[in-house]
């Protein structure tokens, strides 16, 4: 039950070994994203920016283009709102070579509240062009795309979360854009991303127990460049698609699978779960996954409901 | 947290009404149970910071049990005077000094970080009357501040604004950008505290040079030096000394100003609670059964008895 | 043939005479955006905040709480992008009663390119709970929409343009939420916001000239909160809804509309015509509406296309 | 634009080769050329920039005609020294200056702002050889510069970086930022110019006391001083002066230097153009044919004929 910033970070610590050029920026927050394993492992290859998150993604862009890899580390929130400017102007219109460690995405941030979860940054950074946003389900998805960024020139967005993250059932090997299903099932799908996959399986066995009824459940890594197709194929032949994810309902995998679904109608019903367009707040992660209904047991719930509603609209 | 409270409590109710305003000892006797209760209620709830809360306890003690013209009774009267604590992640400090000072009850501490909290792990000033300021995101509050400033000026209020700023936060552009406006716009109404206890989370390593120290993010660096050539009074004090404190604070206020004022604090971080001082690792941190014992000890609290 | 921009100055002027709490605050752009009218007509309710978008905005909130209404003039992008942090943190989640006038949206900016365009901003604003975003589709409906802003208790983004905008056929009073229909019409619906939504009323006329198709044509001014019932009336029938915007594909009217439908199975097919996720560049306007497929005649040529595809799957 | 170019395209094709490097007639002659080639170019494409193209004309000369390591044959060599127009809006000033240098026809000027070209309306490096950096938003120049610079010390290359700011423009707080962690890094190999005209777009009212006037932006406030208290190397200099330029730059390359250097340049908006000289209106214009004939005149190029 490796969390995915520790999977970042001794990943990231492995590939940086052999390559010179990986380097990590961190705007003090390294205690916190696991940046610190890199730091205490490579120091040479590690540079504080102190807290200037704006700086700090200009400065990676410019060591980019003296042939450097630079990674960053800080909260996603602080990425996607702080430095958005430079993350755009200077990193994807420029298509710099520089890869965004985005940690403590989500609510479950440890107890920090509503200024530091980050539940809009899929709808933010699936909008920019030229932006790869990857969202692993698990460690060792994780470590994969950090591997796979790593080999890749160009900017990239990885979604990270604090907590153990226990591990994707069945889980392909990770490639850039697929879509992989966990569970098989029938004509009602779970689609979701990143850490809340494993949430969205064992709720699937809830509803299964609860209802008879086994929905095939669909993990969604590569946000963005989807493969289109492959969310297509795995979507096939249902009737109630359920997107859940730990970000609002609004824009994200959501928005990515109404927009895909409605481009190519007739599209089954899509019930998006996640946050209802609020703010989150600071509790423990329990308790915070009971109230927004993202836990296995709250999302059951909410699954069940919409079978029966679903199942009256058909039958 | 038992019924033992109950003699801070009713002080905090009747905040140093019949002594001096400014019995220091008293003033030390609120600071210190207002540690207790930061570092007791962290422990408690699992989670949040404890080395800036303590080194900025006596600063915001000054300006709650002496300073601001506050009325906990009334929190939201729009003359009062607005405290922003910019670095927002000593939040416990603000929610224990507001406890004493009455706006709620201390046992409500015990909801910190809790399911539906008015306490949030960072000020969220649409839940908690009395909260003038929500931040957690570091670097806006001097802006915030410098508007709050304007806002008083321009509708003829009297009201002071006061801003406290980490000495790692202040490496966010945001906090230059209020440095610049607010001296323009001569914001005599408004002051900034930099709570220079010399550590930040994470910190620079030392480099062998006069720079980048963990020890202190300025380091080599005369900040004083650095506001006076934006415009601004600077004023440097021990931010543990409460007559400096007091002094500073009634400086900063003063009439006849045309400029904004900044406070360059020095303090320790972690202040009061030995194995904490100094100590960058307590940033944040869980303290033990133990270690509560030695803080209550270290405070000077051992008479109160077990809270 | 008043610019949106113009507009706006013109109106908060009148509305500020009659309200001395309503003040401006600019980042140094009040020549472009038209705060220089504003600024020359009550320079008492004026402040300068210098080319610093985050201070502006958070001294915005600051200046709320004593009871003023500020504005803020800036460019589109400097808001959503540079200025997002704050816009969060010290409007958005405190319901701070503080406007963004956000000038030069889109690509028609005035030959600035694409550091200055801001075709991404739907997507981030909708995406922020408790934000109010409005579109407006000409000078009147601006107009409207300053004055229910300057009533309104609560953050509010307002989308403006820089050029010369032709007034909208038909187009109902604004009322927050509401869609309105502009161009009566068959089983092709057109969907479009701001000034595109003229654009497309011309396109709509284009193709019923080479076709003999008569596409119906909907407004959306509220991009949230949106009456979602409103807009499902407006679209009731079609079999397909063609989304146009001066946007990105990605997250904004589009997505909006494609979580809409999608939420109510069966969904007929959208066709989202904007940005394609690529960013603009510096030209005249004309150029860049051919080049990005947003002219009129652009426009009915790719709406055509889809006629045919249509018509051939459903007949 | 007609052949009568010429002469000019020649010498930029062999800069200043045989003679002195340091002909600052030479450098005049070039500078003026490029003065009229921007506002010609924009007024022919009507749009864009003015005033700051030309107060930061001669400053931009001076480097890719004299001081930076580059070859505009190969543009993208990775020890080339490399030049970051934070205040992006000047870009025309960048292209007149590369086209004389040899990195593209002068004719391509024409393109300037039409559908895709590569010289856009706001810098876009992923569009045009030689060109380091894109820019446009402002304030981020510095902090690119920064990582720059940063990557060129710790690659081993001797590369120097050269960021030019707005005077309007540092009032952005990511400047800030960057100011710091440069010192901080001791980022000798790092030079930020800035083009101190007294103007930006609108800005500030004349408040009737020292400051906040719309002639300066930052009247009042010692610069100088505040770069010195962040740790940085000041040089202050007439940023139309070649020999007080060259000597900067001399200076700022030097070796054995543990700070980064700033020059403050003090420049007139509009610069050798009579009627957009200090006039905050002529940041950006479009200049009719009588303006541009008088602008001929006024730069002495009357002798080179129409364009
Ligand atoms: C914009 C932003 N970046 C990063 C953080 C994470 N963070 C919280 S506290 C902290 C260190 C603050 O140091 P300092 O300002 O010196 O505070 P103190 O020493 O008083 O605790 C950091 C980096 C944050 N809250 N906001
Ligand atoms: C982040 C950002 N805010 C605002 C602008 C709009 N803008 C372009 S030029 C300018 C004035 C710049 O003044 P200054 O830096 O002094 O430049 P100069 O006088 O040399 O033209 C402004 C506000 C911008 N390009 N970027
Ligand atoms: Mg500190
Ligand atoms: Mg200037």
């Amino acid at each position: 039950m490796t969390s995915l910033r520790v999977a970042w970070a001794d990943t990231l610590v492995a590939d940086a070994r052999r390559n010179e050029r990986i380097v990590l920026l961190d705007a003090d927050l390294a205690t916190s994203t696991k940046g610190d394993t890199f730091a205490a492992a490579l120091p040479g290859q590690f540079m504080q920016m102190g807290i200037a998150e704006q700086n700090m993604v200009a400065a990676a862009a410019g060591l980019s283009d003296h042939g450097f890899i630079p990674w960053m580390s800080s909260f996603a929130v602080f990425f996607t709102h702080r430095a958005l400017d430079p993350i755009r102007m200077l990193v994807a219109q420029t298509r710099a070579n520089v890869k965004i460690a985005a940690g403590y995405s989500g609510v479950l941030t440890g107890l920090t509240g509503k200024t530091h979860q980050d539940v809009q940054d899929l709808a933010i950074m699936r909008a920019m062009p030229g932006m790869v946003v990857l969202s692993p389900g698990d460690a060792m998805e994780c470590a994969q795309m950090v591997r796979w960024a790593n080999e890749y020139d160009g900017p990239v967005y990885l979604r990270l979360a604090r907590d153990a993250a226990p591990a994707l059932p069945a889980a392909a090997a990770f490639h850039v854009g697929a879509v992989s299903r966990l569970v098989e099932g029938g004509t009602v799908v779970l689609v979701s991303t990143g850490v809340q996959s494993v949430r969205t399986v064992e709720a699937a066995a809830l509803v299964t127990a609860s209802t008879g009824v086994t929905p095939r459940v669909v993990h969604v890594p590569t946000i963005k460049p989807l493969d289109e197709e492959s969310l297509c194929a795995q979507l096939a032949g249902v009737d109630l698609v359920v997107v859940v994810e730990e970000h609002s309902v609004i824009g994200g995998l959501g928005g990515l699978v109404s927009e895909v679904l409605c481009s190519r109608a007739p599209s089954p019903r899509v019930v998006r779960l996640g946050l209802q367009d609020h703010w989150g707040e600071s509790a423990p992660n329990a308790d915070l996954l009971d109230k927004y209904g993202l836990s296995p047991a709250a999302l059951a719930q909410s699954i069940a409901s919409y079978l029966n509603i679903d199942g009256a609209n058909n039958g | 947290m038992t019924s033992k409270h109950v003699d801070i409590d009713t002080m905090s109710r009747a905040p140093l009404g019949g002594e001096s305003r400014r019995s220091f000892a008293a003033l030390e006797r609120v600071a210190a149970t207002a540690r207790w209760l930061s570092i007791s209620t962290v422990a408690a709830s699992q989670a949040g910071h404890v080395g800036g809360p303590l080194s900025a306890m006596d600063l915001i003690t000054a300006l709650y049990f002496d300073q601001m013209r506050i009325d906990p009774a009334e929190p939201d009267r729009i003359e009062r005077d607005r405290f922003v604590l910019s670095k927002g992640h000593s939040s416990i400090a603000l929610y224990s000094v507001m406890a004493l000072r009455g706006y709620f009850d201390v046992l409500e501490l015990a909801t910190f970080d809790k399911i539906d909290s008015r306490l949030q792990g960072h000020p969220d000033r649409t839940r908690l009357p009395g909260l003038d300021a929500s931040s957690g995101s570091l670097g806006q509050g001097l802006s915030f501040g410098m508007g709050l400033a304007l806002g008083a000026r321009m509708a003829g209020r009297d009201s002071h604004t006061w801003v406290m700023l980490g000495d790692g936060e202040i490496q966010e552009g945001m906090v230059w950008e209020a440095v610049h406006v607010a001296a323009r716009y001569r914001l005599a109404n408004l002051t900034a505290i930099v709570d220079h206890n010399g550590l930040q989370q994470y910190g620079w390593e030392p480099d062998g040079n006069d720079r980048g120290d963990r020890g202190d993010p300025w380091r080599g660096i005369d900040l004083g030096a650095v506001f006076r050539s934006f415009g601004w009074r600077v004023i440097e004090i021990d931010g543990h000394d409460f007559p400096q404190i007091l002094a500073a604070y009634e400086l900063a206020r003063g009439a006849n100003q045309t400029r904004p004022t900044v406070i360059l604090a020095s303090t320790i971080k972690g202040k009061g609670i030995s194995y904490a001082e100094h100590q960058h690792a307590w940033h944040n941190g869980i303290a033990s059964q133990e270690q509560l014992d030695r803080a209550r000890v270290d405070l000077g609290l051992d008479d109160i008895g077990e809270m």
